[in-house]
């Protein structure tokens, strides 16, 4: 242990003696943790931070931890927001929003995806134009999650039509409370519905409300989905609330079953591999000589899958530069999630089936069958994976780019689907 | 043997397949799997009564067409293709062979001609809790009373049980020598002590039952002989025409996905432009292709007599498993993220997939079997 | 059977009691089957055949089998060479070659591939300069079967490196007895020597002996080539030789030897499913339930394939036209190889290590572990086949071409390897 | 527990991998293995007594140095990487931890000293003529004679068996009580009545051998006790050595195929250019990683005494063969025509991946395996 970082240890400790109490309203603690600081220690002294690096966090986390005392809501959109407000946006997006994403008090979403860009977000036609003093905004955005429970919008809109793809882009702020912004929940084939469809019709943002320069959208954006991509890697431990009795803490139960809601299905998706021994048992498909070479298979793809995220992991402690083993993780949780699906259904046989009551765990078994072609598409295709290890890890060429130079408008793209 | 498809049956295939797109489009489709019948009587009828599907492989003298395996899987498969709501499996492939084969002349003259009319719909209850297809597990056993049997069971997995007119019951019976027999019992869907539950299927478009049998009144309308073989002939025939239709889903989910990735565009070309979605279609192509041929020559072969049938239908049922459910999360994953929602039409397919690959036994099932057959 | 076949048959009857015999020499008796036209009855009637159509010859060969005649050797290079003369030669190549090519005496070879041009056939950098009045040839050849014994070589050469690829290629036949051609076997991981590398230093070919025009080679060589791969398709026919005494039938017995050598392995590359079920009944294999289950699934594929081309073998006979299954045959051939390798790995446990004497059946089994790989490569990788398939049964896009336009000199190449 | 390579160990393999690099390239591996010997003692005590290879994971008290399975495994991945023609398997791996949990206090001390130093070349004789690495199936007795014990009988696959100084044997022994207890024997390699006839392997480079005994003369090493857990250990060591062996040669296949296709033109673009090139390429990179990690994590396992070690070094081995073999197959094919050749190196790695897929069990026997340690 450094020096230190026991030093910061000793801080907090201190601190946290004198300001936590679990009789505290969430919102009210959550406001000390901004104005000391101690909330997002990593952030700038300035910004509700005490700009220390981001390798001390997990120490202050502990010391809350040890304490029972809660910190801010890590979770779901707004730390993306937060991310890219530190990045690129103006001290008026830092004083009006960094605070009440601290405390929790606002939902954020992001508008990025459109039907037509699924793979090629910098594809969107979401267009902003600018009428009078107002950028007036266009189009429809989808694969949303919270969009209806939302206060603000991360919104890619298209700004020039003349220019190049990727710098024909801005990138906004856009209010989700107002008349020219409606949501639609999107169905999934799992019956779950954890995103929305978002049509913008003649919707409205305000010039100071535009996030970089006018044609910095995609590189704006860039900071967004980097965060979402760290975010994503680390989703499994979101989930779960602070254990502890006290107002304060049914408080974030609540805010944490409301944010999670969405990802409820996601063990599933990816295909629960911690089921796959006690079902075999349970159900006797571990007697059959085939079924215990399949369960093998999965085993040891599971393992040498964690393995290798244990190895990613290790060598980034002890600051080695990532090597590719940190690059697969995506992937191999994709083919993980595969086989997973096909040895669920060959131990469950017939009941593989049924769903709802009728399936095996009450339908978690159904759940899984129908819900893990989203791992290999869901964040990033197979496809692109691939792509990118292939040019980022393997340096293999690049793709031959049909849409690099000419303006945007003479790009062959998909008709509104 | 002869192996291709004749004009005739290729014209015939055609006037289905449009009559099919007409009549069930998916928009039909999911209308009707969103109710609990799962299928519509007056629909079913109007489709049923202009091309005789019911009637086309039970023989001549019972009512039918009488022809062949080979004319019923065109059938089923575009069936398959169509995913058409209608009880078409359990009454004209489960049920009307058990009858066919393990019925007494009596009872073949009695429910045939109806079901081949389509007037009569009817479900063999075969599997039990375990929706094993293997008779060694089965323990229903029929009790013998004054001039009847009744049942006391559970029977599941049952197909369009729950609205079939008739449920023919496959149970055992202790003869008078002590020994134990298979027979085929007729239970009337209204009888005493039946109770039928809707079981929830992730497949929509296949709606499955349990009945739960409760000293329920019941006519023994197999022979003396034990009906072993008949349900194992009864088994290989319902196995190759699933394969049929299963061959048949398969390579619409196929053209679909192809069509789409033309149209789609992304980074200024055509996915369809990319080497590796080229390539994964070229598998597609050759996954349905070959589990297609499996299907055709396996119900050609039974038409024909062959001796080494029963593995030919564990290769079409283990061959069609893998490539329909290869196929549909291919085209998933081709669609993208739009082929994982609930209005893309992709996700019917592929739960049909789902429930077509454990329906009547997986593929490792399939295979042990083959391999039984071989290695006697 | 149509009037014709029955007329047809008669006529061969005829013929063949009256000219066939045993005791003739087997040069002998193929001259006659050229003067007459039996030999190559759909060839034309002006050149050693009878201008019949190609689906009476199975009638015609069959004619022959019932009373043992010998027909004429359809086996290796030298059919395409014929079929290449008789579309694009001229009446002096048809003259000096085509007898000589039915009664056996000479024997062929293709110089086409490069080692710088492999799936990429039309990259040949082999160069024909006219020098005073005779082509003079350097370059290198690869992947030629028979070079050594060959009186005659089809050679692709490029004749002009300022047009582009496909244009600057012409077609020539070699005399393979000249000092500036030399073969050297080129020995493959399964210690076969199937083929050569020829290796061509000013080599001279006459003027008259260019097939097509100037710049046409390509277009040559493409009828080559699709005689070659129906060849292939056929090659499980070929190795037989005709059963009889005497010393034509000997004879023959020799030929059919010196052709089908460099081919005896190729049984053991399509993975020999044919001994899998006695190879496990024999090791005890067929009791292990995980390779029973392996067993199957090869077995599924191995039938399921040959289904595949009955149906489309069927359909040919039916006059339909060819639907996608006819173009499946070589890619299921890779995967049955390589699926039947693993499996005779499973059956044969640590004999899987061993080779010659010491491996089952004498080396076959160890022949079949390091022969399977070339499935998917020879005659068309299977990269290859699914760009064709893609492209021409599913109508996809073409890849770009980065070479078709330019003079071939500015087209980036393997340097020399 | 750690998982990650120190600094120091980091070196180690850096230092080793250009030593071998220079000292045995396939010009050299190919000169070798076309002999009967399959290595030769100059040059290897030549690499051995420099970095004193042999020595590396025998503990201090017995003339090594006492390093874990780990550091063993960095030696092992970098032989498997560079094909070194070498005695080291069987010797250091097999044979050394055969004796270190096997024998007796005295024959330690014997042995490991000498075979710590490389004067001593050993091999374990195990497995007979099914070669299945299972004590269940071994038949060899040793007979009991007044001082001594005497064999007779086969070993067969039995690894450098042709050229070792010293066989150790594995073979039961009818206890006075009359149970039969497993117990190791050491026969000097030149003794009377054993008949060593080298195997033609398809991996040259992996001499293996039969033995054939007939009343050999053998003194036997281990204690009263029965040495089948001291088997155990041995046999789970020497399959997490094997897996790093083998993820070192598929590392190295891997890297020369990409090599390969960077360099490689055809269409007038770079063959790395082709899109399903590049997916094949990162498919590869993911297999070998994935081995890579479970074999890594196998050797840091055993050394820190984890309990599911059993489970794990099947996962290892398993893991391993099948990305090698895999990797092969995606290297010839790859690198085209060229790669089938035998003057390209391809197949070098090809034959060693093959060999090592059925050598100490197949990925199936590994995985019943698993299963058992499991499910107990």
């Amino acid at each position: 242990m450094s020096m230190n970082e026991e030093q910061v240890r000793n801080e907090v400790r201190e601190w946290l003696k004198e300001n936590w109490s679990p009789n505290l309203d969430l919102v009210e603690w959550r406001l000390k943790l901004a104005d000391s600081g101690w909330g997002m220690a990593n952030w700038p002294a300035e910004w509700y931070g005490r700009d220390l690096p981001v390798s001390l966090v997990p120490a202050i986390e502990e010391e809350f931890n040890k304490i029972g005392a809660l910190t801010i809501p890590k979770s779901g959109i707004r730390m993306l927001a937060a991310a890219t407000i530190l990045n690129h946006g103006s001290d008026m997006h830092k004083e009006k929003f960094l605070k009440r994403i601290i405390t929790g008090e606002d939902v954020w979403c992001q508008l990025f995806s459109e039907p037509g860009s699924g793979s090629d977000l910098a594809g969107a036609t979401t267009k902003a134009v600018m009428v009078g003093n107002k950028w007036v905004v266009n189009g429809q955005k989808v694969w949303t999650t919270s969009a209806h429970k939302a206060h603000w919008g991360l919104l890619l809109a298209r700004t020039d039509m003349d220019d190049t793809k990727h710098r024909g882009l801005s990138y906004f702020i856009i209010d989700m409370n107002q008349p020219g912004v409606e949501t639609q929940p999107l169905m999934q084939m799992n019956g779950h519905a954890s995103f929305n469809q978002v049509f913008l019709t003649d919707a409205e943002v305000l010039p100071d409300f535009q996030v970089g320069e006018l044609g910095d959208g995609w590189q704006v954006a860039t900071t967004t989905l980097m965060h979402e991509r760290r975010a994503a890697d680390s989703l499994r431990s979101w989930g779960q609330a602070s254990k502890g009795d006290g107002p304060i803490y049914d408080q974030e139960r609540v805010e944490t079953e409301t944010t999670m809601q969405p990802y409820k299905w996601y063990p599933q998706r990816a295909g629960r591999v911690d089921l796959i021994m006690d079902r075999a048992k349970e159900t006797g498909a571990i007697k059959d000589p085939a079924i215990r070479q399949e369960i093998a298979k999965l085993m040891t793809l599971h393992k040498s899958a964690e393995w290798t995220a244990r190895r990613a992991r290790a060598a980034q402690e002890q600051g080695k530069p990532q090597g590719p083993e940190g690059s697969l993780g995506k992937l191999a949780a994709s083919n993980v999630a595969r086989a997973a699906a096909k040895v669920h259904t060959l131990i469950s046989g017939a009941d593989a089936m049924l769903t709802g009551e009728d399936s095996p765990m009450d339908g978690t078994i159904a759940e899984i069958l129908v819900s893990f072609p989203a791992s290999s598409i869901a964040g990033g295709t197979d496809e692109i994976q691939k792509n990118i290890i292939s040019e980022r890890v393997l340096n293999m060429p690049k793709e031959t780019r049909f849409d690099a130079d000419k303006p945007f408008k003479d790009i062959p793209r998909n008709t509104v689907s | 043997m002869k192996f291709s498809f004749s004009e005739e049956q290729e014209e015939f295939r055609s006037f289905l397949r449009r009559f099919l797109e007409e009549k069930s489009p998916t928009t039909e489709v999911r209308r009707l799997m969103a109710t609990d019948a799962g299928w519509e009587k007056e629909q079913w009828r109007k489709v049923n009564t202009e091309l005789g599907l019911t009637a086309i492989a039970i023989p001549e003298e019972y009512g039918g067409q009488g022809f062949g395996l080979s004319e019923q899987c065109i059938v089923l498969e575009e069936m398959g293709r169509s995913l058409l709501c209608a009880p078409y499996f359990s009454s004209a492939v489960l049920t009307a062979n058990a009858i066919l084969y393990g019925a007494s002349e009596e009872y073949k003259k009695k429910y045939l001609p109806e079901i081949a009319s389509g007037d009569l719909t009817a479900s063999l209850a075969f599997t039990e809790e375990t929706g094993a297809w293997d008779i060694s597990s089965m323990s229903m056993c029929a009790k013998k009373t004054e001039n009847t049997y009744r049942l006391t069971g559970v029977k599941s997995f049952v197909l369009d049980g729950h609205m079939s007119d008739l449920i023919i019951v496959l149970a055992k019976v202790n003869d008078n020598s002590g020994s134990q027999r298979l027979a085929l019992f007729s239970v009337d869907s209204t009888a005493t002590g039946l109770t039928k539950n809707l079981l929830n299927s992730t497949d929509q478009t296949r709606k499955l039952a349990k009945l739960m049998f409760t000293d329920v009144e019941a006519t023994c309308i197999s022979s003396e002989d034990d009906v072993t073989e008949a349900m194992q002939t009864t088994f290989l025939k319902s196995c190759i025409g699933l394969s049929n239709e299963m061959v048949g889903g398969a390579e619409r989910l196929r053209e679909d996905t192809l069509e789409y990735v033309k149209m789609r565009m992304q980074f200024g070309r055509s996915i369809a432009s990319f080497q590796v979605t080229k390539h994964k279609a070229t598998d597609m192509l050759a996954d349905v292709e070959l589990a297609k041929s499996a299907a055709y020559y396996a119900a050609a072969a039974f038409d024909d007599g062959e001796s080494d049938i029963a593995a030919t239908a564990s290769i079409a049922k283990a061959s069609a498993s893998e490539a329909y459910m290869q196929t549909a999360i291919n085209a998933v994953q081709m669609h993208g993220g739009i082929g994982f929602t609930w209005d893309n039409d992709t996700h019917l397919w592929f739960k049909r997939a789902k429930s077509s690959e454990v329906f009547l036994g997986t593929a490792d099932f399939h295979r042990e079997l083959m391999m039984q057959s071989w290695d006697q």
